[in-house]
């Protein structure tokens, strides 16, 4: 299974179609197996039973950073590879992308409240992530304002890729200001800090929404190949009424579209 | 370089005869400055806290109202065609605009903050402090900004989409602007450590934006 | 039933939260799907047929 | 020197235009495109120009500046004439003669060819459409580049105009120049018929 | 009747296609209210007595940067011409243009203040008070705002010269909305007084506005 | 009908184009504009069409409609073509109509007859040069105006077009209309010639 075997779209349909039951399956069962390990890990002696809130805010916060990186990657394949699947993997991920991204803003605040007591504060992680959400609600806007699917994607991809300087931003911003938020303490240079009562859940939900958002975005990808499928098949329909009616003595508006 | 000297002047000639010369940049700001009073209130003790706001606020208005149009008047009258074809890389061309409409609208701000500085309540020491960040910002604002004029030409978009697509990036532009300037007037904080970070996303746009602008266009060419 | 402690609102709502999101994505994929094909079968019925030949619908 | 497309296929809005169009010119031979309206000269045009990209197929100019790309040795003149109406008609022609660069004439020579001599510091605002288009002439007077691409480039000249402008094509043909011009009228020089899309 | 209802629709239909549609609207308001506290540093007791300012500035923002290309598009591809011409008197045409604006750029606006009441930490109360004054005064925005549009058709002027003529018409407009919702939130003045003087100011404007953008239109044609 | 201009003057830009300008129209009669770049033919067709105001000398219509004015009874076809990029060609065409109003056709069968109906749905964005141009003469036939003003009607049609358009325009002429055109290639129709600024 290569990258070339992907391009095409037909052949990417015909594998998801076979692959998405087991995503799925995976999914529902590494979710349960993570939920039951949230719900028996013990209180923290600091943070009381707010610390639950960790295991869904983290892997949500995570994900919102990584579906960007995989939108830059797919926007890398749209301006220099010009993979036919780029910009179709690059728009299906941005709603998916956002939703993970307003979650972790969203569980952040809520675990805020009893923690720092406030919701909000503008501080340089919190606004980083609040300006992710913006790029993300900006990408999608840009898809949805473009009606010409090509057109779009290749300035989507020039945003994303800009917009992916947010990142490192977004990383490292808690070391490089004192903040409010804590600093890494599972992703860090010279191993976790935190005690394997919580590590152990909190891995296996990271995982357990690492294939969740791999099977939505699979689906989702799906729904965009055949929705240009159905664009192209409309306008091919518009064009062969003109046809009918004679205006045109040869075939100059046959369809290209992405299938 | 004559390419691109000429590129600059041709812009900056422009923008002053049709925006109304550099009096009409600094018109602009202090109508931005007696309108500020009015929304927040007439508290003098308020006004001065937000002077630098207000000031990089001013800033931020006059890129974002001048400049979607950098690139879209260029590609209606079919100029940007030629300078696409033209042996002048467009990453340079396209840098040579921004900094030719830096010279036109973020200039005159810098020049006129002292007088604006006045009427906001600042000291001579946080004028200079704010004068200093906007020489230092307003680079970042015009060459992030740019990217969103070349979205705009290439999306056949305009108007508040560009605005929307842009604003994330000026944000942190608008931060350190403004952290750095308060750091002079009320502290505790260092000027130092914002204002480096300012220069830095100053320095980081200068290379970004005429690459993500020239590699929109590009992409966009139709 | 294990005990939250004071600030149990705040936990159930987050996790009702992400619930809720997630089943949105999911329904909406969903429903997305169902669009697409049932627009697909429509143009097939219309007898529009793709380039390669193949039926409009002929989705795997 | 000789310019040459192979299999040619043009793409426009998810549309294809045409395919598989093949063409030639060499040096001191004009080529009029002809076919019609919506058929795809402005396109042809534009890809060789560069400035869109071709579905398919190749573009290729043998013989010329071997440091140079194609685009970079042609002149294109469209139906926007990249003229700023706020700047006066010397400060236009002077701007594209240093921006586009390479070996240049006298500006005021070419706006007297092309009879804007009594307009020069008029604002190019105030220019009527032929005016416009001489103007638009008198760039590629001033600037020396081997392929002229014109898009209807007789279009609101006057009788007096055209002649004018065959006479410079003629010329620029007999310096080992190259012309493709699409057009409806005919070009008033001797030319190499293109023909897109058919019998109009 | 017919003619003034095709023009609104098709005004307002450009303005979705081309600005990307009445979320791009909302989208640009949660940014410009993200974007204030930066300018204004993280303090929220201040936004939210800031609030009312805040939400009345993004107003006053997506009018400017739409409203100078109001006119100026249409101009340029001709349509002025034939909208000059025709039988629908020129007033009418501008206020319905300006009535179209308004529904495309000032709405969606209204339609967001609640979202964006709850980020700048304000109640209920006072969202109901700014959403109410911004209904009642952004047709003044636009409706002034009209005048520079037509001006810079007139004079083939744009960008920050538009801003200029504008913006001193409309601190009139911000001083009596935002004194106006300020009242409900923090007193001690009436929300009346303020209120029905920003209701006057949207009245005459709605008069003056059209009448002002037709003569300056008739007295420029070129 | 009788369109009749007495000592017309234009000034432009403070220049004086022409003064003393006599000219007259009847019902059934086309005039084509003739004169040099700049001599102001275009300037004398925006005159008629209320667009400039005469430096001098009156503009009447005797005849026509009295509960309008002469800009009212006229269509002005100008370079530039009025159509919005973001609208579809049905959706461009139904909004002058609708705004335009008065006596009207179907706009289904103007498109069809200028060769536009295969584009119906296409963005105007998204048409060539002619195809713009023909869209614009659709205008002209879904809504019924007497004065036809035309400014280079030719330009950017091919070969098939330029004759449909002299079908229309005789069309328009055998109904009692009455046409005034500025335009540097022959007009396709029997027409008076009015010259402006001397001999070219
Ligand atoms: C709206 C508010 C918040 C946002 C936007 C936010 C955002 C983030 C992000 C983006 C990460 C991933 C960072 C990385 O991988 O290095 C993260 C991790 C984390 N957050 Fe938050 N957060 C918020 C509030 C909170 C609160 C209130 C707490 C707890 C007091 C908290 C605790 C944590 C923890 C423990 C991690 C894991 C850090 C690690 O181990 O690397 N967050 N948050
Ligand atoms: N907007 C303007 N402002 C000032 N002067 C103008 C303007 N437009 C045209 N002129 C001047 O008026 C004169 C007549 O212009 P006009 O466009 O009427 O000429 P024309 O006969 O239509 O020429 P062409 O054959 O080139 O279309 C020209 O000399 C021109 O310089
Ligand atoms: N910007 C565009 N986007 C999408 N399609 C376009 C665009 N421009 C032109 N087209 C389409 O491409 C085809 C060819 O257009 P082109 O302008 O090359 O025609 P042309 O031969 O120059 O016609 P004309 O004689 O009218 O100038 C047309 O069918 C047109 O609809
Ligand atoms: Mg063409
Ligand atoms: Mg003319």
């Amino acid at each position: 299974m290569t990258l070339i075997d992907l391009a095409n779209p037909t052949r990417f349909l015909a594998l998801t179609a076979r692959l998405l039951p087991w995503l799925a399956g995976a999914t529902v069962i590494l979710l349960a197996i993570g939920l039951y390990q949230a719900a028996l890990a013990p209180d923290d002696y600091q943070q009381g039973a707010t610390v639950k809130i960790m295991f869904i805010h983290v892997p949500n916060a995570w994900l919102s950073m990584f579906v960007w990186g995989v939108m830059s990657i797919a926007s890398l394949g749209t301006l220099v590879w010009r993979h036919p699947l780029a910009d179709v993997a690059a728009k299906a991920a941005a709603p998916i992308g956002a939703s993970f991204t307003f979650l972790a803003l969203l569980t952040g605040s809520l675990w805020g409240r009893p923690m720092w007591g406030t919701y909000w504060e503008w501080d340089a992680r919190l606004t980083s992530v609040l300006i992710l959400f913006l790029m993300y609600l900006g990408l999608m806007a840009l898809w949805r304002a473009v009606d010409d699917p090509s057109r779009a994607a290749r300035a989507a991809a020039v945003l994303t890729l800009v917009g992916a300087i947010n990142l490192p931003i977004i990383k490292f911003s808690v070391d490089w200001w004192n903040t409010l938020h804590q600093p890494a303490s599972v992703m860090r240079m010279g191993g976790s800090t935190l005690d394997k009562s919580f590590l152990v859940p909190l891995l296996l939900m990271a995982i357990a929404f690492t294939l969740l958002f791999v099977t939505l975005h699979l689906a989702a990808m799906r729904n965009e190949i055949l929705r240009r499928r159905v664009r192209s098949l409309q306008m091919m329909q518009a064009s062969r009424v003109a046809f009918s009616s004679g205006a045109r003595e040869d075939g100059a508006s046959k369809e290209v579209g992405a299938t | 370089m004559t390419a691109l000297a000429a590129l600059i002047r041709r812009d900056i000639r422009i923008a002053l005869r049709v925006g109304g010369g550099a009096l009409i940049g600094v018109l602009f700001f202090l109508t931005v400055v007696v309108l500020m009073p009015f929304a927040v209130g007439p508290d003098l003790a308020l006004l001065s806290r937000l002077g630098p706001a207000i000031l990089w606020l001013g800033a931020l208005l006059a890129s974002l109202l001048t400049l979607d149009r950098l690139f879209m008047a260029d590609h209606e009258d079919g100029s940007l065609d030629l300078i696409t074809m033209s042996r002048t890389p467009l990453e340079l061309a396209c840098a040579a605009k921004a900094l030719a409409h830096w010279l036109a609208a973020g200039l005159p701000l810098i020049v006129a903050t002292p007088v604006l500085g006045l009427l906001l309540n600042l000291d001579m020491v946080a004028t200079g402090a704010v004068a200093l960040t906007l020489l230092a910002g307003t680079p970042a604002l015009t060459f992030t900004g740019m990217i969103g004029a070349a979205l705009a030409v290439t999306l056949h978009r305009g108007g508040l989409l560009m605005a929307v697509l842009v604003l994330p990036l000026s944000i942190p532009v608008l931060i350190f602007g403004v952290a750095a300037s308060q750091a002079v007037i009320v502290g505790p904080m260092t000027f130092g450590a914002p204002f480096s970070i300012l220069c830095a996303l100053s320095l980081v746009s200068l290379v970004v934006g005429p690459f993500a602008a020239a590699a929109s266009l590009r992409h966009g060419l139709d | 039933m294990m005990s939250l402690g004071p600030y149990a609102s705040f936990i159930v709502t987050s996790y009702a939260a992400v619930a809720l999101v997630v089943a949105i994505l999911i329904g909406w994929i969903a429903l997305d799907y169902r669009n697409q094909t049932e627009r697909l079968r429509e143009l097939d019925r219309s007898g529009v047929t793709r380039r390669s030949g193949r039926s409009a619908v002929d989705a795997s | 020197m000789q310019l040459s497309g192979r299999g040619v296929a043009c793409v426009r809005g998810g549309r294809e235009v045409f395919s598989g169009l093949d063409f030639a010119a060499a040096s001191g031979e004009a080529v009029s495109v002809v076919g019609r309206n919506g058929a795809g000269k402005t396109s042809l045009l534009r890809l060789i120009a560069g400035l869109l990209i071709p579905a398919g197929g190749t573009i290729v100019l043998d013989g010329g500046d071997a440091e140079m790309t194609l685009p970079e040795q042609c002149h294109y003149l469209g139906h926007r004439d990249a003229l700023k109406p706020a700047l006066s008609v010397a400060e236009n022609l002077a701007f594209w003669a240093d921006f586009l660069g390479g070996e240049r004439f006298e500006a005021a020579e070419s706006l007297a060819t092309v009879g804007l001599d009594h307009a020069t510091h008029l604002p190019a605002g105030f220019l009527s459409a032929g005016q416009r288009r001489r103007l638009s002439l008198a760039r590629l007077l001033t600037v020396r580049r081997p392929v002229w691409l014109l898009d209807e480039p007789t279009n609101a000249l006057d009788v007096a105009g055209q002649e004018m402008f065959g006479g410079l094509m003629r010329e620029h043909l007999s310096r080992g120049g190259m012309i493709i011009a699409a057009t409806h009228a005919p070009l008033g020089i001797d030319s190499r018929e293109l023909r897109i899309g058919g019998t109009a």
